[in-house]
């Protein structure tokens, strides 16, 4: 049983840290300045991709077209995960619908907001019997904004859309540390519907330790039951390696070895 | 000790016209040539041999040492070491190229003379010589180091002998020398034998399908060649001697039929080497099947020859002006357009035909033919700035074409390969490589920062300028083609999805990086700065009578729309830092991640499934051109073939009569009714 | 802005003044390209909002679009390719921007003229396509193959509408050519003397700016944006930037080629804005053509009526 | 310079061999190369009764004898032409012997080459199959014959005695090439001597024609009455008979029907022979002819055009040729019709280019013969043959490239001087005539190396279907010749000299008549 | 359908002995036929009578009969009606035999139908895991499978304690049923 855990108190601005090493205090004064300016481009400047998994992406057109128009808020349609921000999961998620949705929010480029729509994902919905669905969204990946109602009308989206604005402005919209900072929790639940082997493409625990955002609580239990199972994918990195050079070179090592 | 090495030194540096900078290079080498001046076996006969070497006849020298690297590689050939050999007297003939100073000098003639049967053979070296001489031993310099070192030894290990292939090369380099420095009509014809059998040789080196290829070859070059001596034997019905100044005189003093007859021969028989348009389909199979380093040579110069041809004869005796009054009946065409239109059409067509190659060396091979069509045009406009780029491009298109296919064969040293359907990823196991395949296309393409984009402007600027709008839409037409076509190589061999069999796949061995690298710095310093290639199209404009090109440093000054590359690369160099400070300095920190890490519309990708899009790469461009491709060349050809073989089966059904000696009989009758 | 051009050009006879004043304005200008083309993606995208009867994004949406993608925190990489793909892509139009004149400032027209801002603009879209290329993704692979057959497709009729415009005024310097457009008012500009050029021009116009019907090589539904499926955070961002110059670059060339350039500030900027417009607002009402289809209209109307435009220039 | 021979001398040969050759006068003896090889071949038969390994040494005994004769003589007498008057008999009667350079190199070559392709040595010796062993005299001595009457064709200033030896080398050549007695050297053979047979017949009413007008046979008296007499249709007419009657061994167009079968199945040496040797001097004859009787610009038009059409349907059949003797026959074919198209460009270019020619495909054609000794058979079974037998091939190719005219071989100075001749000729059939020889350089180039190229190409897999490399003495000959051919092209300026004076010595009437007919009947120093 | 087809299906069908046909509407025919002579039938359908196109095969399970009733419908195009023949096996070995020679779509139905119901299909070429590509419990469609234990064993639910809850509660209010009864099945999960 867990609960959505320190729920934020609204007003309260919180400093961005912007992949700053620990240790480096951001002294210039201009600093804060530019914090203010980027979490207010952040807050204005949205890409959603709306991962239409069940009934709930209906709402979504109206919402982005001539009478709601989410361009006033900034907020544009995007296609492919690298360019997203926000990941609308619209309708119930079932368990084989979840591997994707899970692949393609570790596809995303953090500062990433999940947007849970429709009450499949936040309990279950009228599925919540069913073998087949997940019921509780955040047990997989942290969600920022639940809208509940067996499909929201398109005020909803927007005022669910307005709340995210607002957390981002504020700073408090920073759930995707949490996925990097309790990834084994979250790796466990993974692990509990997809079994041990589980692994995706993105190398998150590489990726943590790549931005300090590694908290206590990223490794454990169930990321050692990943450690055998995954084969590690780091880049290919490009080397200028000569054969021929190698040889002569250890050739003549050798040969200053053997005087 | 009048003349000692330190001496030549001194005199072949300032024969290099180099920027003062390289002083302290020269103070290296004047020490070192002491040390040997004075050691025991110079004094005892080296001495008397090297002033015989400096008291000979620049060119004679010139000949002597080419000829001697021809002996040399037939005596010494199977040796470990032949490669490096062969590279010292390649960078020895350039010496002695630089030493006859016919460039900027007064043209020089050759001492040897060969005469038979009161005709005589005698060859001089002026700039035009000169200039084409210089792109062929440098290509030559640089093939031969490409082949040196491990090139060789996997040559050798597939079982073909490494002495056949230098002596090729060497009788490549030597028959073209002969060629461009011949003086009279018959050295002109001995050169221009001697170098379709050398590159035949050098085509048919390596057997199966290269020996049909060079079969095929040798019928168009020996029927061109018999084309030649036609018209040499028209010439000399006319002017009666074969000397250079006869034949001016006669060719000015020819009725406008004998000067069209004499067009169409000569014309037909150098266009066959240069692969200009009816003739074209033996050259991508004859140069790409060629061995790795012989198709660089081969890429890079040989056809070139052709356009050498043309340059004498109908650029410089003929003249572009009398090509225009030169009318074709019933149409409003001159000559020249006519040969205009053909070059634009060899840029066009076989630029579109590289474009669905899916053999590297194939795709290059079709793009050597193309090219060759932007020197004829730019030489057809005849203006300043246009004859000016197009023998400038001579220049850059050998050194990119040389670059390219120096990458390319280094791809297959390494995979085994050159299909682009089984390549891709490369960058990150060959960066090298892809550098300078990378040099290579922006130069081949025309992109402005490298050689080849200063000889395109110039040409498109005078198409512009003398108001040829549907052959300059031709040339833009074809250089889009170009880009498209050296985008597919350069993505299907070093980008996308990297092949789990290429996972190990090495860098290129060091003796080919060296040319490669050397090659590509070239092609971005002729790009940069192309005041000193374009010096040097002026010395050969001015002995060619053709007006000379106004140019300075970095490019060219004209009030009608100047060139200055100096600051175009300048401020692209500029933009590339304020892009990078964009992008580094703004943007956050990245991470590299995996090639299978990728957006598949949420599918997982796995390692056996290769995620690559390189086959049929411009599907929907070919939806709407492919249906254009009908091949009516490759069936004008197969047409000309079938005619021969039933010439041939009615000549040898004569034989075969039951009846001969009716045969006899009616001859007989005929020759009493035709006497009676 | 007068001042400047006061100061760098005829104010100051001495010699190293001169180079300063070109060095600020090689400085200035990408600057005023960068604002100019904000302004003008801006406005495509209030166009297509309101040809949508939607309110539209508000005044500085691009600029808050760039900044958000480029601080982002977290961005994926495919190699060195795929950045330096992307600073080519910035770095080549912030040099192909130096060679377009503008009122006050003539940059380096004198020193490369027609053909090379046309081959300048060309370096951009090969570094993206180098970038891409090495993101190993199809998707990505294929726009870019089709991105090249829509510059083969729209440059015939652009080379045209230049040769016309460059044989027409008899030099391919583009300082001289605005200079002869505004020697006569209006009766000496393009436009009026070569109507059919203009026309095919802006076909070309339509083409260079990669909007609607030519998108086929960023259609977001068949190969998930092309080119732009692996550019995420500052990758995109610089896209954004190129996307800028790019609308400029097409919109100063079409007003320098046919409309006298600029006498000052205020009408420049009004013509470049007002000739921006007309295929932003074409591109919104029109479906995505095929990539052969793009080709084939193309290589038909617009290089018809060019070379016909040609026609009456030349004689 | 002709002086009274005794008569006894010439028929009372006396049969002690150890003839003292120094005291016969050096003029006379140029009789004895035509006289002694006809001996040695009657003596054949009897003599391999007695015993066989003399018999088999008896020919090349007699040719060597003969070749050092001519020799001699041609260094004695120096290079002034002069004529025997055989048996005393002054010249419009007697037989006489014009001997200038042109014959004197023809007779030597004869000799040398019929040496070098003994049927008997070589490879031919070794097969020392019991029915060989006993058709081997008879095949000597036909050599023989043919050595003979060749000579006799290069020397004899007298038409009548021209056609007896013409007739005595075809017979010779009927035996030569049925020698091995396969069925379809017979029907070679037979189609061989109705085509010759008939061609003799037309030669004999061309002969007749002429005594008919003239009265006389004799060149010289020939030559001196011409202008007058044979100026008319009818002499050209007389012409055309004898072109057609001597074209049969010339291998000119319509009459070479033949070529291609006997050249085919006779035994390589011996179409050698046929081909280098026989056909040069036919053409010899012509060309005699042509210079002293026949000087009407139409009768060397007629030759033109035979030649041209020799050379087109020699050349474009060779392109379909299956096996590689049929393909050096019709090559054979195509190169004498160039010989044709040289020796019918007027004036002393004309001579010199037509006797270069002839020279060249002498030694290239009979070497290539050579090599066909063993490489005969299909064109597919040649693939490899490099591999075993390099020297061999690299030898195809350096006589491929003088064949095809590559610049600093001797093939191309000869096609030089052939263009120039018919460019200075100027009329519209030679400019026709240049455009064959060109057409017909690409094809022949195109199919001699489409072999070259098989040769080097990696050797059939099963050892059987492969060829034995050509005999070592084949080889030999062919490298022979090959050096023969290199240094005549590096030291091409002066044969080239050599063979202009030789060419105006020939083309020179006067000089020919008034050695026939010396004006004092005194001996001239 | 024209009648005079009905009425020849209807005696062909009358033929056969142990089987009953009851006909639901025009085009609709329902057959109940025993357990192993259900191939034949259908043999026959297919052949002789133009029932070319098995569109589905369904399962219902009689837990308390303790049965699984197969159903097999076939459509025939030349007259446009549908039979459906109903058979029932004994759920305890719950074994089968495949008809997938006589209709080859039967290959996917029965591959669901084992997944669902797990009855095994003797000859069916492939019954591996179809749609359920996780599952690894019970056929989840069978009745005795409580899908609700497994969901709560395996799921976690959202603790419903918002704060206007919260400080309803401190004012007295408050729910009438706290969540965690309302969930009638939640007893069996505390318990175990």
């Amino acid at each position: 049983m867990t609960h959505i855990d320190q729920v934020p108190t609204p007003g309260a601005p919180r400093p961005v840290e912007i992949g700053v090493k620990p240790g480096t205090k951001r002294t210039n004064p201009f600093a804060r300045v530019f914090d203010e300016l980027v979490r207010f481009a952040q807050s204005r400047s949205l890409f959603m991709l709306h991962y239409c998994t069940g009934c709930g992406a209906v709402e979504l057109p109206p919402a982005m077209t001539s009478r709601f128009d989410m361009e006033r808020l900034g907020i544009q349609p995007m296609v492919s995960p690298r360019q997203a921000d926000i990941l609308l999961i619209t309708g119930y998620v079932s368990v084989k619908t979840l591997k994707r949705v899970i692949l393609t929010y570790e596809q995303m480029n953090s500062p990433k907001y999940v947007i849970g729509i429709c009450s499949c994902t936040v309990n279950g919905g009228m599925y919540w019997q069913s073998y087949a669905t997940a019921k509780k969204l955040n047990d997989y990946m942290p969600v920022d904004i639940y809208i509940a109602g067996c499909m929201p009308r398109p005020e909803a989206v927007i005022e669910g859309l307005r709340g995210l604005i607002e957390n981002i402005r504020t700073g408090r919209a920073d759930a995707w540390k949490d996925y990097y900072r309790r990834y084994d929790h979250y790796l466990g639940n993974q692990q509990r519907l997809f079994g041990a082997d589980w692994q995706t493409p993105t190398d998150v625990i590489a990726e943590a330790r790549h931005y300090d955002l590694f908290g206590p609580a990223t490794l454990g239990a169930h990321t050692a039951l990943l450690e055998q199972h995954q084969r590690p994918l780091e880049a290919l990195e490009m080397r200028i390696e000569i054969p021929e050079l190698m040889r002569r070179r250890s050739r003549s090592d050798q040969g200053g070895t053997a005087q | 000790m009048a003349t000692s090495p330190t001496t030549v030194v001194d005199q072949l540096l300032a024969g290099l016209h180099l920027p003062d900078g390289f002083d302290a290079v020269a103070g290296v080498i004047r020490e070192f040539l002491d040390q040997v001046t004075n050691s025991a076996i110079w004094t005892r006969y080296g001495q008397q041999s090297l002033e015989w070497l400096i008291g000979m006849n620049p060119v004679d020298r010139l000949f002597m040492l080419s000829a001697l690297t021809l002996l040399l590689m037939l005596l010494l050939g199977r040796l470990r070491s032949a490669g490096v050999l062969a590279v010292l007297l390649y960078g020895a003939q350039f010496a002695a190229l630089l030493s006859t100073d016919t460039l900027f000098g007064a043209p020089l003639a050759a001492a040897v003379r060969i005469t038979v049967a009161d005709q005589s053979l005698h060859w001089s070296y002026d700039a035009l010589s000169w200039f084409f001489a210089m792109i062929t031993i440098g290509t030559g310099f640089v093939t031969a180091w490409y082949a040196a070192g491990s090139w060789m030894r996997r040559y050798r290990e597939a079982g073909r002998s490494a002495r056949a292939f230098h002596v090729a090369l060497a009788l490549n380099c030597f028959g073209m020398l002969l060629l461009v420095g011949s003086a009279d009509l018959l050295s002109l014809f001995l050169g221009w034998e001697l170098v379709s059998w050398a590159s035949f040789l050098l085509m048919a080196l390596v057997g199966g399908p290269a020996a049909q290829a060079a079969l095929k070859y040798l019928a168009y070059a020996i029927s061109g060649a018999m084309l030649i001596l036609g018209a040499i034997a028209l010439i000399y019905g006319i002017s009666g001697s074969f000397e250079y100044d006869a034949v001016v005189a006669a060719i000015r003093s020819m009725t406008d039929a004998q000067v069209w007859t004499l067009l169409l021969l000569l014309g037909g028989g150098f266009a066959v080497k240069l692969g200009l348009l009816p003739f074209h389909l033996w050259q991508a199979a004859a140069y790409a099947e060629a061995p790795g380093a012989g198709s660089v040579f081969l890429g890079a110069i040989s056809a070139r020859m052709g356009l050498f041809g043309i340059i004498v004869f109908i650029v410089g005796m003929i003249g572009v002006s009398r090509l225009m009054t030169l009318e074709i009946p019933y149409t409003f065409m001159s000559s020249r357009e006519l040969i205009a239109w053909i070059a634009a059409l060899t840029i066009i067509v076989p630029t579109y035909t590289a474009l669905q190659q899916h053999d590297a060396r194939y795709l290059l091979a079709w793009h050597g033919i193309g090219q060759g069509g932007y020197m004829l045009l730019g030489l057809m406009v005849g203006d300043a700035v246009g004859s000016a780029g197009g023998l400038l491009h001579c220049f850059n298109y050998a050194i990119t074409q040389a670059a390219l296919l120096m990458a390319v064969f280094a791809v297959v040293h390494r995979t085994g390969t050159a299909d682009l359907n089984q390549l891709g990823g490369l960058v990150t196991r060959m960066p090298l490589t892809f550098l300078v395949l990378l040099f290579g296309i922006i130069s081949l393409a025309g992109l402005p920062p490298m050689a080849g984009f200063v000889s395109k402007w110039m040409v498109y600027r005078s198409l512009i300028t003398e108001g040829m709008p549907l052959l300059f839409v031709a040339a833009v037409v074809g250089t889009l083609g170009t880009i498209l076509s050296v985008y597919k190589l350069i993505h299907n061999i070093f980008l996308g999805q990297l092949r789990v069999e290429h996972q190990e796949v090495a860098e290129a061995p060091l003796s080919m990086l060296i040319p490669m690298l050397g090659l590509s710095a070239l092609i971005f310093l002729a790009g940069f700065i192309p005041g000193p290639a374009l010096s040097w199209v002026a010395q050969v404009q001015g002995q060619l009578g053709l007006p000379v090109v106004p140019w300075v440093l970095g490019g060219i000054v004209d009030p009608r729309g100047g060139l200055d590359m100096i600051w175009l690369v300048g401020i692209l160099m500029a933009g590339f830092g304020v892009g990078a400070l964009v992008f580094y300095g703004f943007g956050g920190r990245s991470r590299r991640v995996h090639q299978l890490d990728n957006y598949a519309g949420g599918h997982f990708l796995t390692a056996d499934v290769h995620y690559q899009y390189s086959d049929n790469f411009y599907a929907g461009l070919m939806h709407l051109i492919g249906p254009w491709y009908r091949g009516s060349f490759r069936w004008l050809e197969r047409s000309l073939a079938a005619t021969l073989d039933l010439v041939s089966f009615g000549a040898e059904g004569l034989y075969r009569l039951a009846q001969p000696t009716l045969l006899m009989l009616a001859a007989a009758v005929a020759m009493l009714a035709w006497v009676l | 802005m007068d001042w400047l051009s006061a100061v760098s050009l005829d104010g100051l006879a001495a010699v190293d003044f001169r180079w300063l004043g070109l060095v600020l304005e090689l400085i200035l200008m990408p600057l005023i390209a960068f604002v100019v083309g904000l302004g003008l993606v801006l406005m495509l995208r209030k166009i297509a909002a309101r040809l949508q009867r939607r309110v539209g994004p508000p005044l500085l949406q691009p600029l808050w679009d760039i900044i958000k993608l480029h601080a982002k925190e977290t961005q994926t990489s495919h190699g060195l390719i795929h950045e330096i793909g992307i600073v080519m892509a910035i770095g080549g139009y912030v040099a192909a921007v130096t060679l377009l004149p503008v009122p006050g400032m003539n940059g380096l027209a004198a020193q490369g003229g027609l053909i090379a801002l046309l081959y300048m603009t060309m370096i951009p879209s090969l570094g993206l396509a180098l970038g891409v290329g090495q993101c190993a993704n199809p998707n990505g692979s294929i726009g870019i193959s089709r991105a090249l057959t829509a510059m083969l497709a729209y440059d015939v009729p652009m080379v045209i509408v230049i040769f016309g415009v460059a044989f027409h005024f008899g030099s391919l310097n583009l300082v001289y050519l605005i200079a002869a457009q505004q020697a006569g008012g209006i009766a000496t500009w393009g436009i009026v003397q070569m109507p059919l050029l203009a026309l095919a021009g802006l076909f070309a116009l339509q083409g260079m700016l990669g909007k609607q019907p030519f998108e086929i090589y960023v259609a977001p539904a068949e190969i998930a944006t092309g080119p732009m499926v692996e550019m995420g955070g500052k990758f995109l961002g610089g896209l954004f930037v190129m996307q800028c110059f790019q609308l400029y670059t097409a919109g100063v060339l079409y007003v320098a080629l046919f409309l006298g350039g600029g006498e000052n500030w205020l009408t420049f900027l009004f013509k470049v804005f007002v000739v921006t417009a007309i295929p932003m607002t074409i591109a919104m009402v029109f479906p995505r053509y095929r990539t052969e289809d793009m080709v084939r209209l193309f290589w038909k109307w617009p290089t018809m009526i060019g070379l016909l435009g040609i026609a009456f220039v030349m004689n | 310079m002709t002086l009274e021979l005794p008569v006894d001398l010439l028929f009372g040969l006396n049969l002690d061999l150890n003839l003292d050759l120094t005291r016969v006068m050096t003029a006379n003896a140029i009789v004895l190369p035509v006289v002694l090889p006809l001996l040695a071949a009657f003596l054949m038969q009897p003599l391999a009764q007695v015993s066989r390994f003399l018999a088999r040494l008896l020919g090349p005994l007699v040719l060597t004898l003969g070749a050092w004769i001519i020799l001699n003589t041609w260094l004695e007498v120096g290079p002034a032409p002069f004529s025997v008057a055989i048996g005393g008999f002054a010249a419009p009667l007697g037989i006489v012997f014009y001997a200038d350079q042109l014959a004197l190199l023809f007779a030597l070559a004869v000799q040398v080459f019929t040496l070098l392709f003994w049927p008997g040595l070589g490879a031919g010796a070794k097969s020392e199959v019991a029915a060989d062993r006993q058709r081997a005299p008879r095949r000597d001595a036909l050599a023989l014959l043919l050595a003979s009457a060749a000579t006799g064709l290069a020397l004899s200033g007298d038409l009548f005695n021209i056609f007896v030896f013409y007739e005595l080398a075809a017979v010779a050549s009927f035996g030569l090439v049925c020698a091995d007695g396969s069925g379809r050297a017979w029907i070679a053979t037979l189609r061989y001597l109705f085509i010759s047979a008939f061609g003799s017949v037309l030669a004999l009413v061309g002969i007749a024609i002429l005594y008919l007008q003239t009265g006389t046979l004799n060149l010289a008296q020939l030559a001196q009455v011409a202008p007058e007499t044979l100026q008319g249709p009818i002499g050209l007419a007389a012409f055309a008979l004898l072109l057609i009657g001597f074209g049969v061994k010339a291998e000119l167009f319509p009459l070479n029907a033949w070529v291609p079968e006997v050249y085919a199945t006779a035994p390589a040496r011996v179409s050698a022979l046929l081909a280098g040797l026989v056909s040069k001097l036919a053409i010899l004859v012509i060309v005699r002819l042509l210079i002293l009787v026949f000087q009407q610009p139409e009768a060397s038009q007629l030759l033109l055009v035979l030649g041209v059409l020799g050379v087109l349907t020699g050349e474009f059949s060779a392109w379909r040729a299956q096996d590689f003797p049929r393909l050096l026959a019709f090559s054979s074919i195509g190169q004498l019709g160039l010989v044709a198209i040289a020796f019918s460009i007027d004036g002393t270019t004309g001579i010199l280019a037509g006797t270069a020619v002839a020279l060249h495909h002498l030694i290239v054609k009979s070497a290539l013969f050579g090599l066909a000794n063993r490489w005969s058979g299909g064109l597919d079974a040649l693939t490899g043959a490099a591999k075993g037998a390099p020297r061999a091939a690299g030898l195809f190719v350096l006589f491929a490239l003088s064949l095809i005219g590559v610049p600093p071989l001797w093939g191309f100075w000869i096609k030089l001087l052939i263009m120039v001749g018919l460019v200075q000729g100027g009329s519209p059939l030679d400019l026709l005539a240049l455009g064959a020889i060109l057409l017909a350089t690409a094809v022949e180039a195109h199919y001699l190396f489409r072999v070259a190229l098989r040769l080097y190409q990696p050797p059939v897999p099963d050892r059987a279907l492969r060829l034995a490399p050509p005999a070592r003495w084949d080889t030999g000959v062919a490298y022979l010749l090959g050096a023969c051919l290199v240094v005549i092209s590096v030291a091409i300026t002066p044969t080239t000299e050599a063979l202009r004076v030789l060419a105006q010595q020939t083309g020179d009437v006067l000089l020919y008549i008034d050695t026939v007919f010396p004006q004092p009947l005194a001996y001239k120093e | 359908m024209t009648n005079e087809l009905t009425t020849w299906l209807d005696t062909l069908l009358a033929e056969l002995e142990g089987i009953r046909v009851r006909r639901t509407s025009r085009r609709r025919l329902r057959v109940d036929v025993a357990s192993d002579a259900l191939p034949a039938l259908l043999e026959l359908l297919r052949g002789r009578a133009s029932f070319v196109h098995l569109s589905a095969i369904s399962c219902v399970d009689w837990i308390d009969a303790g049965q699984f009733e197969l159903v097999y419908h076939c459509w025939s195009y030349e007259i446009q009606s549908l039979v459906s023949v109903h058979t029932r096996i004994p759920r305890e070995p719950g074994v089968y035999i495949s008809v997938y020679d006589i209709y080859r779509p039967a290959a996917f139905f029965e591959r669901d139908i084992h997944e669902m119901f797990g009855v095994w299909f003797e000859g069916s070429p492939d019954l591996s895991r179809f749609i359920l590509t996780e599952w690894d419990g019970p056929p989840p469609m069978r009745k005795d499978f409580d899908s609700e234990a497994w969901v709560n064993q395996h799921f976690d639910w959202q603790d419903y304690h918002p704060d206007w809850l919260k400080d309803l509660e401190t004012r007295g209010g408050g729910i009438a049923v706290p969540p965690d009864e309302q969930r009638f099945s939640r007893r069996n999960v505390d318990e175990t």
